[in-house]
């Protein structure tokens, strides 16, 4: 056991992977000879060699395409976009030939695509998106999304032994502000929810960034005994979890980052208001932003992303519901 | 590089007469299973056993005969929507297809996708998506795993002259320039996308291209199965000897509609005339007299074949409705892409040479 | 008044504004010679010429990138894609470059994406999709979807006198099948949603061909009174109709053709079960297409889109709640 | 078409000679402004006044000094992430440029979009967005209403080497030549996309492709100001004439890291070492020398400007938090793009010339 920073778990994963199976190729720009925009991959090349860690033309209709190509043959490919914004120059062959394809031919297409997403350091509208919502309406593709470093390896290995199509979102906010202890060596963790803190008052849902956001915000809410339920998988859903919690604390505030409508929140609060109807004892109250890109300026974007304030406000309303 | 015609490399690389009488049927049958079971489908269609629209390739059959036939077992395809000829020399039988027409559960997709868009894993091949030219990147890829594994494999795919105008085309043609991979693409320029003309697509022959991206491109009748399948085997040769990609252009002539519904008011008719004298199936015919082949016979067992068939695939149940949410997800091991049907002569000598040695 | 089949009253709203001025352009695949794939601009050219009629290069990302630089410049570009499918290739310059514009800088792009959209005649997994969740979860795009021939008219309007991207969703399944009366001239459909029928036990919300749907499913329900709310308008969504109906009847069916994760009513509910949890006496139940990829086959097509069956016994359990 | 250099048509359309003192005294002027802008900004980035990151296109001011010279008030251009000259060209201030770069409500886009992100519409320009290259999609649809329009307008936006990797420079240039579109396509090949050299984007030199789509690719010194103006000088009579695109490819060196943070360990220190020589600045200033004009002065009258612009911008306001989420969607009419600054003295006298009619 060893602390590791959220980024270094990424790393460190892909390095086992890579060690341990040689159909498993990483496929992006500057992932190469520079490590990567955010230093991931960085001292690969040296290790694994410039062809299994590769530079690809600046094309991501080209990089999933031809990651779908290498992947039906047996390879493992795993591609970065350099910002998860950049997947929507990819999204034809991510979603029409990646997603459809086994259900319409029985041919499974093993492919990762790692999406550094997110907002919270000025990035701007172009560096600052959260397209898993795109990627869950999609069918076919499955998307994991880590909060703790434990996670970030353990689902990063879920996603490369998955035969399906599985977008990796890994949220640049946490690179490097989150640090924990990661078990060595190649370990798996389950596309399902996590009990992040347990409680009987009220649960908070969320994923990504916003575990941490949750976790703050209700730390020392009165005294009031407040669950953290950590999604990690969006697709497929854990639905029975949140079921559960929601069962048990009969309070819902469902946050994600993402523009508000249609978010992941959206469906989960949605499945919450047909199957748990009956242990609910208020509404199902959101938290996401606004329906905005992301503006760079930080009095601006501070105004749009969910706060601590915000979902602690958004708890306390509800426990006094 | 400049492009050149494939009969001039031809000469160049003292690359002809690949073909013994034999493999020349061979591409005569493959040819007339194509339009037998095309036509066959639409009077299908016409009579609403076909669901859906109907995409045909009347008159393009040398096009993915020529190519698909010179072509390896361990080779890997993307066929595209007007080369039923392909799917035919790669060992998919005329009752999968039809099924596959209908909707059955017996077809290629299991009924899950639709008339043109399959492709039988099983021999080789991976389904073409409706979005156009998507598949070029996905041949591409696998060239690259190929290249990567130091594997001795071709991958080939079609396309249209309207998918040219496609971002994806220029992705595709690129990167497979830059990696030098063992790919072929084979431009069908078969005068049309839709109703829209060439001269709405490009300004420049598409084919021109291919020196853009550090290849060569190579111009080639699209109506003569024997001038398609030299082409293919010299660029196949160039692939496997390292020398990356090659682009052909196959200048051929698409004789009915867009679809079942286009009635083509937008062809001049005097087009279609000039085009119907250079029917390839007639032409191959024509050889094949020449050399003393019964070429009636062919036709007529063919027909027996499709005749078959049909009533096979007509007799052959509806997929199960509790199954439509079925395999969305892969479970357990992905079933690995399998060799395909290599008819060509040339492939069993040089498989008794090995064998010998 | 004349009665018009909803493709017709599409062609008509298109020759009044092209009639009414003269910076409407129409761009296309096959749309001008030809009169498009599904012969709504049949006859345009003869009128409008050849080059406000554009047939383009097969180039979705083409279409939508050139309307954008011809919206910004004081065109008013109406873009057909040939089935709604094929925005997945042009769908980077519409979220990204259309979508942002107005924002990032005050720069308008009055840009119509005319979507062939919807299943139910075998169109397989690549020409029966409904994409309107994606566009509803990106900023700065409006959608609409029209479920009669008088709205088909009123919102293409509506669509092309907005200065904003609006997504016009045309059901392909409505093209030929729905016919009704359409006021001549040019008139204007409110982005607002409408009660197709009023009820007080249940409503159904739904928009374009669930309408009919709906309509069909609840028309005789032993004698419930079931409303029926046509949403018209996905983005921005009309709230106050729908807490209104929710209000009145307190039991809630939300209904639509997509698939079901992230979907628009996945959005609905979640507004529900936020803002009006009070007025329910009943779960939120949702009737959409599986995850699934829109299978060819009639049987199996048959089995994944939302049947008149379906809704009828989601509304009688739901009665019985 | 085949590729020429700039000078060699120079000669050809005899269009030397354009540029007056006072021009070329502009050309310099414009090129020191944006240096000095960028350092300052790199200073204030580093004194973490600058959110966000910081790109800056030191040592390839030429490319869009000169390209935004040759452009008329009702031209329209597509400016990208290195070539801050072409907004002073067209009349942007310092101070409204280093308030973008603080996220103030000042600059250009009132802190919604950051760094180079920006172009103001009342000076006709559209900003980029950061997917690159997709402006030249839009370069595209602005001279296609033009030409449908039958107004005497052209568009240009720049793109980079990586940028041509694509899909969209494919279909952009691909709709510009099938349409004959009035649109300058300048290519600024700046020997790296990031860390990725040229050789890993393309295996041809990418100004050999304007022939490929029916249009003349010229290249250019990309490091001679005047160079890049006579070359956008004859593009844009081409366009104005009817003769459709121009793609220039400017060659150039990014003498800076990619961003902020890079410190472009990839780049051997030779190749940085030679085109250091080959300062754009620096060959101005010499030239003018010989003119007999004093650049020491006006280096001087920048830098003063320039300290009075970043005063004034550091003591602007951020935006007002309370309206982060107005304008998703406009209200109302429109804003119209507006001319822009056309500083070269060619415009003048053909504006006194029509005046006189
Ligand atoms: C990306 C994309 N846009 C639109 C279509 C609709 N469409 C189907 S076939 C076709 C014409 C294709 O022409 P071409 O590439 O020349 O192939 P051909 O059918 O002539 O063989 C079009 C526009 C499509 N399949 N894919
Ligand atoms: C579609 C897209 N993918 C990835 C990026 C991330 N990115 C920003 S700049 C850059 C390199 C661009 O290189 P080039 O086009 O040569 O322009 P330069 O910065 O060298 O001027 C990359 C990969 C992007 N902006 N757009
Ligand atoms: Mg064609
Ligand atoms: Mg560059």
């Amino acid at each position: 056991m060893a602390p590791l920073t959220y980024l270094q778990a990424i790393s460190a994963g892909l390095r086992d992977e890579m060690r341990e199976d040689e159909r498993v190729l990483l496929m992006g720009e500057d992932i190469g000879v520079f490590g990567g925009a955010f230093k991931v991959t960085d001292g690969f090349v040296a290790e694994f060699g410039l062809e299994r860690v590769m530079d690809t033309p600046l094309a991501e209709s080209g990089i999933i395409g031809t990651a779908i190509g290498a992947a039906v043959v047996g390879m493992r490919p795993v591609c970065e976009m350099q910002f998860s914004d950049f997947i929507s120059c990819g999204f034809d062959q991510l979603v029409n030939v990646a997603g459809k394809m086994h259900y319409r031919q029985g041919l499974a297409v093993p492919l990762v695509v790692r999406l550094p997403s997110g907002g919270g350091f000025s990035g701007g509208p172009f560096h600052s998106q959260n397209p898993e919502g795109w990627f869950m309406h999609a069918p076919g593709i499955k998307v994991v999304a880590p909060s703790t470093a434990e996670d970030a390896k353990g689902l990063l290995h879920a996603a490369i032994h998955d035969p399906n199509p599985v977008c990796y979102m890994e949220h640049k906010h946490l690179y490097r502000r989150v640090k924990g202890e990661v078990s060595e060596g190649v370990f798996e963790t389950p596309l399902t929810a996590r009990v992040a803190r347990s409680g009987s008052d009220l649960v908070v849902i969320a994923y990504g960034a916003m575990v941490h956001t949750a976790l703050e915000a209700t730390e020392d809410l009165e005294g009031a005994s407040i669950e953290v339920l950590d999604l990690r998988c969006l697709k497929p859903l854990d639905e029975d979890a949140i079921l559960d919690s929601v069962g048990r604390c009969s309070k819902v505030v469902v946050v994600d980052e993402a523009n508000f409508t249609c978010a992941a929140g959206a469906q989960v609060a949605a499945l919450i208001a047909e199957r748990a109807f009956e242990d609910l004892d208020g509404p199902v109250v959101r938290v996401a932003t606004p329906d905005v890109p992301i503006p760079f300026s930080p009095p601006l974007e501070q105004a749009v992303l969910p706060s601590v304030e915000r979902v602690r406000e958004a708890c306390r309303e509800l426990l006094e519901y | 590089m400049a492009t050149e015609t494939a009969q001039a490399t031809a000469q160049r690389n003292g690359a002809v007469g690949h073909l013994q009488v034999e493999d020349r049927i061979w591409l005569l049958r493959a040819m007339l299973m194509m339009r037998r079971i095309e036509e066959r489908a639409m009077s299908l269609y016409r009579q609403g056993k076909v669901p859906g629209s109907f995409y045909d390739g009347f008159g393009q059959e040398a096009v993915s005969a020529g190519a698909a036939f010179a072509m390896a077992p361990e080779d890997r395809l993307c066929i595209l929507h007007r080369d039923l000829a392909a799917h035919i020399v790669r060992g998919v039988t005329p009752t999968r297809i039809f099924a596959q027409y209908m909707g059955r559960a017996t077809g290629i997709t299991g009924g899950r996708d639709g008339n043109v868009h399959f492709g039988d894993y099983r021999v080789g091949c991976v389904g073409m998506v409706s979005m156009l030219p998507d598949m070029m990147l996905v041949a591409t890829g696998m060239a690259m795993a190929f290249k990567l594994r130091g594997e001795r494999r071709v991958a080939l795919t079609w396309f249209g002259d309207g998918s040219t105008s496609r971002g994806d085309f220029h992705e595709a043609m690129n990167w497979a320039g830059v990696q030098r991979l063992p790919v072929i693409f084979v431009l069908e320029n078969n005068q049309f996308a839709y109703s829209t003309p060439l001269d709405k697509q490009f300004a420049v022959d598409p084919v021109e291209r291919a020196a853009g991206y550090g290849f060569v491109g190579v111009t080639v009748d699209g109506n003569d199965a024997e001038a398609m399948f030299e082409a293919t085997y010299e660029a196949r040769q160039r692939a496997l000897a390292g020398e990356g990609p090659t682009m052909i252009e196959a200048v051929t002539m698409r004789m009915h509609g867009h679809a079942a519904h286009d009635d083509m008011k937008y062809v001049p008719k005097e087009m279609v005339e000039e085009w119907r004298k250079r029917d390839p199936i007639e032409r191959q015919e024509a050889r094949l007299r020449k050399a003393g082949v019964d070429v009636e016979q062919i036709d007529a067992e063919v027909r027996e074949e499709i005749d078959a068939a049909a009533k096979e695939a007509l007799s052959s149940p509806m997929p199960d409705p509790s199954t439509a949410t079925d395999g969305v997800f892969c479970e357990g091991e992905p079933e690995p892409l399998l060799d395909g049907q290599a008819p060509w002569s040339g492939f069993q000598s040089e498989a008794a040479l090995e064998d010998d040695s």
